[in-house]
């Protein structure tokens, strides 16, 4: 074993020896970089983390983050997490996934702990690209998209990972981006605070097989226009100046200019995460480049029993019935007959 | 088979009772009632119900049929038996399915009320087969109108007709009570305790029909010979009525509580597994946790997830959801993680005869990953022994911190017998190794006798460190070294190998040495004992060994084997454990296979050692 | 071969000699029979059809529909019916499942063929149980449910079909159930007729291992109340005298009681499922039990290209520009170099 | 090794080259470049890159080394070599990986200008290796400072130093030319068409680096050894360089086409199985539909979508997808539908070592799934007889109607070397069999020979049926009966054991028997052909048998077998095609074991075989 640090932890604590192995300017070492800075702010001792992760690069994640960690298999991250969280509840499990490992091979694990609200903090890198694969389209890349396994341009109508996550009534939606570690601890702070899952897709750069796939949103160029922080108590504001702000017309978001000559600040939509319509977060969920601008933050949080501690509770309530089993009342039960020495011997008379 | 008259019944060893019916007659209900009569006697005894496919077929139809074998006996019962003595034939239908089982000259009841021409019809009768005479030449024929009987027995009662016609089986259960001079107290206490409360007229109709058919039988002229069973004689001890899928779950529990680990079963739903996560889920005040998974695949993973946070993570399927659980099991095997994976088996390929058994896995338990991963297997070989499998299981799985394979059938799972309780302290006990406190924590340092590495469970300070897929060094770190996964491909194979150091010697059935060696695994056993047995009996040189692990095979195998001039592997498959044994010890081992999607007959197996045996 | 119909087809054209083996009383016989009466209104000959299904009561489907079929694996249908409508576009594809099959273990391929658009019509019998390997919950039963593998009652939060279908922006959504034939051949037609995948949700009854689970919306007594169905231009009205209504208040819906001393009419939201927007279909969708009425009937019906016609279609555009190439074009390219007899002879000169 | 001075250059049989570098120096570049200009002369060749793990490592990283070997001769070339005779290295990380393996005495080409302290650090290098003299005395040790010289010679160009750095590769290229006598036009050609267009300067300063490098090596006085090659005899013919995945593609197409089928690719992305999704997706205009599926199970299943539908489906992965197709393997086989399942293997277990070789799932190819359901099986041996290997497998699955299992690896699938096309004439023909038309279809009704099934295809009037999973009997009904499903098993083993009938006889390379026989599958082929050519040649009694099926074995390998007196069976695993082999034949079959990720050496394997040899 080694030393344990009697000091407060710092982001050095959660460092691994490991040198990292991303390519150099990947988005995946900012994202590490701020969940190293985030886990000594919770308040958890570090052998209480788990980092769970599926395949891929974003999912190499777990090697340099020193607790707890499980490198498993593509796609089934959310299976191990969900064991791991079931058997010690104690733990802080933290799922790294990626669009193909969390929404291609992984879709069906991710939708199942999503709405069985296992208390785990989902990661999902999205690169819109197969990094370790070397660069064929995923399941978030647009429409068009031309790799090594799409010549002519992908064919298939790419998934909106947050109305995946809506679809699945997950209880905690929220999205960040590599390039602002601020927002990125943030986040993960809401989502360790979250009692149930949370599950945040954070945009991410792949300088080698993707590059600049974001820009359209969050370059230096771009921002300011297109992404709009979503802050309870606030109106949907962006732009520099903050002067545009999202109004429905009917049932559909729009964006207009506010203030003078544009819309009165009043017909603005105000943030609200706390237990939001539904309707609300598809609005959210569905505003995508060009159209409208791109929301960063926490789209929502809603209140529901979490499935371990459901399953630990009736553990205690068959217990507080029954009492808690012992090996021999689960051996020795009333069903059983005796035979002793005397009826073991054979060839008696037969019953009448 | 001895005759000899005596206070009106006819003596036997052993008899073999069919009861089959519709779905909806309750022969499941009938069958186990029987069984528990017998079982105070008490005689030896084993059950097998034989189920429709999976879907309730339309009542009265040939798929609709459902049935329940009971084998009770004065000797050593190892089977359900093959031939039924008698046949009791609830309808047209289950008289067409069963008929041909039944031993020449047996015992054949059947409800004639029910042999209407639209019964007839579905069944695919031409004409009423109870109208040829040659059915009461071959066989015992006894005709009651049951059906009729029954309405007339209840007719002061208050119930509904269909309610009243519900208690036809304790009719036909009555009278078999009074042809094999069985006790009725044991069913009208179990009738009176389960619907006595909620439903005392319908227990009452129950008891009065049971009676009636048990005076019946007293009564009319209709039939004389009754048979007798006596007491059988059983070791003496502490027994229980057991299923396979039961005593497996308790197999668990007990190898888990013997560490004190906490237990978490994961499972998806499929014929014929299920019942391991239902009755697992009745124990949660065992401490007992269970997840139904979204497939078989989540289900392994969450069984591995717990056994990485410290529990023991089991899971359990089928052949389908082994096929599934195939990639997870590498990585539990490069990860070295302790876990246990039920496999009960039914008919394949793909979906197969799902509600018919087979022995058809072994090989895929074996060799159904990619890679170089080689993986402890141990079986199964009747209903009880279902526990002590699952215990050894348990056992190696946490003693050597690895996944392991436990196989098992359906003709296993379902079938019951009774049980001798071990007592509590004859457990074999195991200790889980611990992580090394000096140094810094090497994941894959290993004990230096079992070869097993020491887990480091989180939580626990100071031990923090990452597993995964990828190749690894001792130190636990990721290694594309060329000497590396040579060295560790050796270490994970030797680890398994080395498991066979903690068996106990094979037990040879019979001689060391002979003409004939019967070499066996899984749910054969019973078929395999009896035959060799009474071959044995009659002179022959012949002895059996049946196999509790199929991987690593045990380290006296090859000695024995070589002391005997043929040997024989019956299987419910096409060769599997007869191909391992000749590419492992280049033994001419001959197999006999059936693929029917039932058990050998002992007969079966008799026939085709005496083809071997020179004369 | 069988002689095949030379009449106008009709439902006994696709009635097997197979007996069905549902129990009786089973939901499944009514589906079957509407599916029976739609196939030979649709004008596509009997051989036309593939009848595809993963495994389930409901997966035998197949077996009792006379025309091609394939009862495939647990889960897996889509990819088969994916394959089938890839390989050959011209065959009209239905496919199968239930809310284990489709839900459980197949929600991946189920997400995957609703997002990629594939023309495949994909019934899902919805008894909200395990019927097949006898009664165990599955994930649209609700919290709660006591079956043999959940003795103190189900923890996790059932997926609601709908708005899974949504999440994964399927083109086509409806609803329908098990014991209103006429409604379900009206919904099957516009399936069919829907050029793109098509979502159904059938309320199915089981009646051995959770008899009576829709008797709540569906039974003679509470229909009227409790089911809304769903016309385009209509107003979303229930009650036997049309006289309850859905009204939206703020982003929440909610059911008012209409005209005479309740709302106006006019305040009653209308029926449209010609490309409506997402935040509509969502609020349908997540309409529920007890709080609100059932929708029944087509959510929506959006237009965009299927996924085989696009694949189909880079092979016709990659052959205009380079033509349909043949085995010898494959294989002889312009990189091939020839070695005469001559040069064949070994050991001349080094190249200087 | 005959040396032999002649006009400056020493004549070898053959030489081994190895290019290591940075991933971003280009050395693939330099590999292809300098494989095309050996081509032309003609030589023999072959090729084989040697990637960094699959994430681009920080510059200058030991994990950041890419190299590329290409091994050419005057004889017949079959594999990329052992030891290289010539390395350059272009950094210090380059020379710390690749110099272990360079011949003693062998010629050391480095990029002195990278020796940096930082680049040494990087690389884990104490003190500058150059600067100790043992190297020198251990190699032939050519220290260049390539740096500086491709900045001197770009010195004009208007290019940024970091573009004109970027030509250093073509330095080391141009002096390797020099060395070994290769023409420069070649390269010249390719570079102008490449990028002339879009950057001429670009291609220009390439073109000048490289002739630098030449001349350098020709006025300095650094060097005076050269080496030359001369001619090979090849067989006269028509060529085409091809790599494993590339040819595998194209025996696909050329399957399909033969009988005119549609062919659908459905593949999920895995290393070392991407490039044949990616490559069949550009030859759209041959009508190749393609399916980047969601996971591999649903990649089967689109391939077996397809099939039923009636075009030829296709899928491929490595290991861990194959442990996921396993159930729908089940179900193909269940259905007898034609499909073609490509593993190209990787070293394992689990994630394993995904960019290095080994040939483990030989075993879980058999035996990797429940039930019985045996399956055909065919090996790819070198990466341009990947073609006939798809082609047969083709054959096999369209002829039976039966899933086939396509077994290639990473070192044939990366590997390349000239490949000598079949002209049109020499495709074996096949045909699909037809369903008969009199009478109504029985979909499992069998050819009489082939015992295949004949397919009816959904648009068919007349041919309306149902498939599935579950036991069927002849006519396609679902069947539970005793006697169907032991029918239908022996159906389906005697049809897969019966394509054995179509294989053309076993070719023995060297004498019918003998002392040693060397049975050997996969991409051993080179490296064993090579060792027992060689042994022949020094007159030893060895022969080798090359198994293209592995399933079913071949039936006359058993007569073969019997007439050596050893038999050695190496392989890149711990016995898998060794165990198969005792197990049918009882033949005490040694097995040659090696799991490094990495090919056999001629060395090892001769070394192996001449301790089998009685002396
Ligand atoms: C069963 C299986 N299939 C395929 C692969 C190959 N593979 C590894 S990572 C990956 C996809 C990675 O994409 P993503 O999840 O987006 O992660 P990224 O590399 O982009 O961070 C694939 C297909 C695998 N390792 N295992
Ligand atoms: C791989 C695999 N896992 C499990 C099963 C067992 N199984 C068959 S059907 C089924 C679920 C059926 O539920 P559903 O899809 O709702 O269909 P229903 O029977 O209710 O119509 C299960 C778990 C199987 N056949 N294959
Ligand atoms: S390939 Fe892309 S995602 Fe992967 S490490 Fe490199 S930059 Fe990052
Ligand atoms: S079990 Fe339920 S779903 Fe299955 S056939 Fe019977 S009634 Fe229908
Ligand atoms: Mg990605
Ligand atoms: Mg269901």
């Amino acid at each position: 074993m080694t030393t344990t640090p009697d000091h407060p932890l710092t982001k050095k604590d959660f460092v691994t020896s490991n040198d990292v192995r991303w390519c150099p300017g990947c988005g995946d070492y900012a994202i590490l970089n701020a969940l190293q800075r985030t886990f000594p702010e919770l308040g958890v001792p570090r052998e209480n983390f788990a980092v769970i992760s599926g395949i891929g690069c974003s999912s190499r994640f777990p090697y340099y983050m020193n607790t707890y960690g499980f490198h498993t298999i593509h796609g089934r991250g959310p299976a191990v997490a969900t064991g791991t969280k079931v058997a010690n509840p104690d733990l802080s499990v933290w799922l790294i996934t990626g669009d193909g490992d969390g929404l291609s091979i992984g879709g069906n694990h991710l939708l199942h702990i999503l709405r069985r609200n296992v208390n785990v903090n989902i990661l999902l890198f999205n690169n819109r690209i197969y990094g370790l694969t070397k660069g064929q389209y995923s399941p978030t890349s647009p429409v068009g998209t031309r790799t090594k396994s799409t010549p002519m341009g992908s064919v298939d109508n790419p998934i909106n990972p947050l109305l995946f996550a809506l679809g699945a009534e997950s209880t905690f939606i929220a999205r960040t981006y590599d390039t602002n570690v601020k927002h990125m601890v943030s986040v993960f702070k809401a989502a360790h605070e979250h009692e149930g899952v949370s599950f945040i897709e954070i945009l991410q750069n792949c300088v080698i097989f993707n590059d600049k796939t974001w820009d359209s949103v969050y370059s230096r160029q771009t921002r300011d226009d297109e992404l709009l922080f979503l802050e309870d108590g606030q109106p949907l504001l962006c732009g520099k100046d903050r002067n545009q702000g999202i109004r429905l017309n009917g049932l559909t978001p729009e964006k207009v200019a506010v203030g003078a000559g544009g819309a009165d600040i009043s017909e603005v939509l105000v943030h609200d995460s706390i237990e939001p319509s539904p309707l609300y977060t598809q609005l959210l969920a569905q505003m995508a480049y060009p159209e409208l601008p791109t929301p960063m933050g926490i789209l929502r949080r809603i209140n529901r029993p979490t499935y371990e501690t459901a399953v630990s509770g009736q553990i205690e309530q068959a217990r507080a019935r029954k009492g808690s089993g012992s090996l021999e009342e689960l051996l020795y039960t009333d069903d059983c007959w005796f035979v002793s020495e005397e009826e073991a011997a054979a060839g008696t008379d037969p019953v009448k | 088979m001895e005759k000899e008259k005596q206070s009106g019944f006819e003596e036997r060893r052993s008899v073999v009772v069919r009861f089959a019916g519709d779905s909806g007659d309750g022969m499941q209900t009938v069958g186990e009632r029987f069984t528990d009569s017998s079982v105070v006697v008490p005689n030896a005894i084993a059950t097998f119900p034989d189920f429709p496919a999976e879907i309730r077929a339309p009542a009265g139809t040939i798929p609709g049929v459902s049935a329940f074998q009971v084998h009770f006996g004065s000797r050593e019962i190892l089977t359900p038996g093959d031939e039924p003595d008698a046949l009791v034939a609830m309808n047209p239908a289950a008289l067409k399915v069963h008929l041909e089982d039944l031993t020449q000259g047996g015992l054949l009841v059947v409800n004639s009320g029910a042999f209407t021409p639209e019964n007839l019809r579905m069944a695919g009768y031409e004409e009423n087969p109870l109208e040829d005479p040659g059915l009461a030449g071959k066989y015992e024929l006894v005709p009651i109108d049951i059906t009729e009987l029954t309405r007339e027995t209840l007719k002061e009662s208050g119930l509904k007709t269909r309610d009243k016609l519900r208690c036809k089986n304790f009719f036909a259960l009555g009278f078999s009570y009074w042809v094999y001079g069985r006790p009725l107290d044991p069913t009208i206490r179990f009738v009176r305790e389960k619907w006595g409360a909620e439903l005392p007229e319908v227990a009452e109709a129950n008891v009065q029909v049971l009676k009636a058919g048990y005076f019946f039988g007293e009564t009319s002229e209709i039939h004389r010979n009754r048979y007798m069973v006596t007491k059988a004689a059983v070791r003496p001890g502490r027994y229980r009525k057991i299923s396979g899928n039961e005593a497996l779950v308790l197999g668990l529990i007990a190898g888990a509580k013997q560490v004190g680990k906490e237990l978490v079963y994961s499972g998806y739903p499929i014929t014929p597994a299920s019942s391991i996560l239902e009755m697992a889920s009745s124990y949660k005040h065992f401490g007992i946790k269970t997840v139904q998974a979204e497939d078989e695949i989540a289900a392994i993973g969450i069984a591995l997830g717990a056994s990485f946070a410290g529990a023991i993570g089991v899971t359990g399927t089928s052949g389908p959801g082994m096929c599934l659980k195939s990639e997870f099991l590498g990585l539990a095997a490069s990860s070295e993680l302790p876990l246990v994976v039920c496999n009960i088996q039914r008919g394949g390929p793909s979906t197969g005869l799902p509600t018919k058994t087979e022995q058809s896995d072994l090989l895929q338990a074996l060799f159904g990953r990619h890679g170089e991963s080689p993986l402890p297997i141990v079986a199964a070989m009747s209903p009880s022994d279902c526990f002590s499998a699952a215990y050894e299981a348990t056992r190696i799985a946490l003693t050597y911190t690895t996944p392991v394979i436990l196989l098992s059938d359906l003709y296993l799972a379902n079938g019951a017998e009774p049980w001798r309780l071990p007592e509590r302290d004859q457990f074999q006990g195991f200790e889980v190794p611990k992580p090394n406190t000096d140094g810094p924590y090497r994941p894959f340092e290993r004990h230096p006798e079992t070869l097993a590495r020491a887990q480091a469970l989180p939580g626990t300070p100071g031990f923090e460190h990452r597993l995964g897929g990828l190749e690894k060094n001792d130190a636990g770190e990721v290694s594309y070294d060329r000497e590396n996964h040579a060295h560790m491909t050796r270490q994970r194979a030797a680890k398994i190998a080395g498991i066979a150091k903690s068996y106990a010697p094979l037990i040879i059935n019979g001689e060391p040495e002979g003409d004939v060696l019967v070499l066996s695994w899984g749910g054969t056993y019973g078929a395999v004992t009896s035959s060799v047995r009474s071959l044995q009996a009659e002179g022959f040189q012949v002895s059996s060994i049946h196999l509790r692990h199929l991987n690593p095979l045990p380290d006296d195998l090859a000695e024995t084997l070589r002391r005997f001039k043929r040997v024989l592997v019956p299987e419910l498959n096409t060769g599997q454990l007869a191909m391992l044994v000749r590419a492992r010890y280049l033994v001419d081992a001959l197999p006999l296979n059936k693929m029917q999607g039932r058990p050998f007959r002992v007969s079966e197996i008799r026939e085709a050692i005496l083809n071997l045996i020179p004369s």
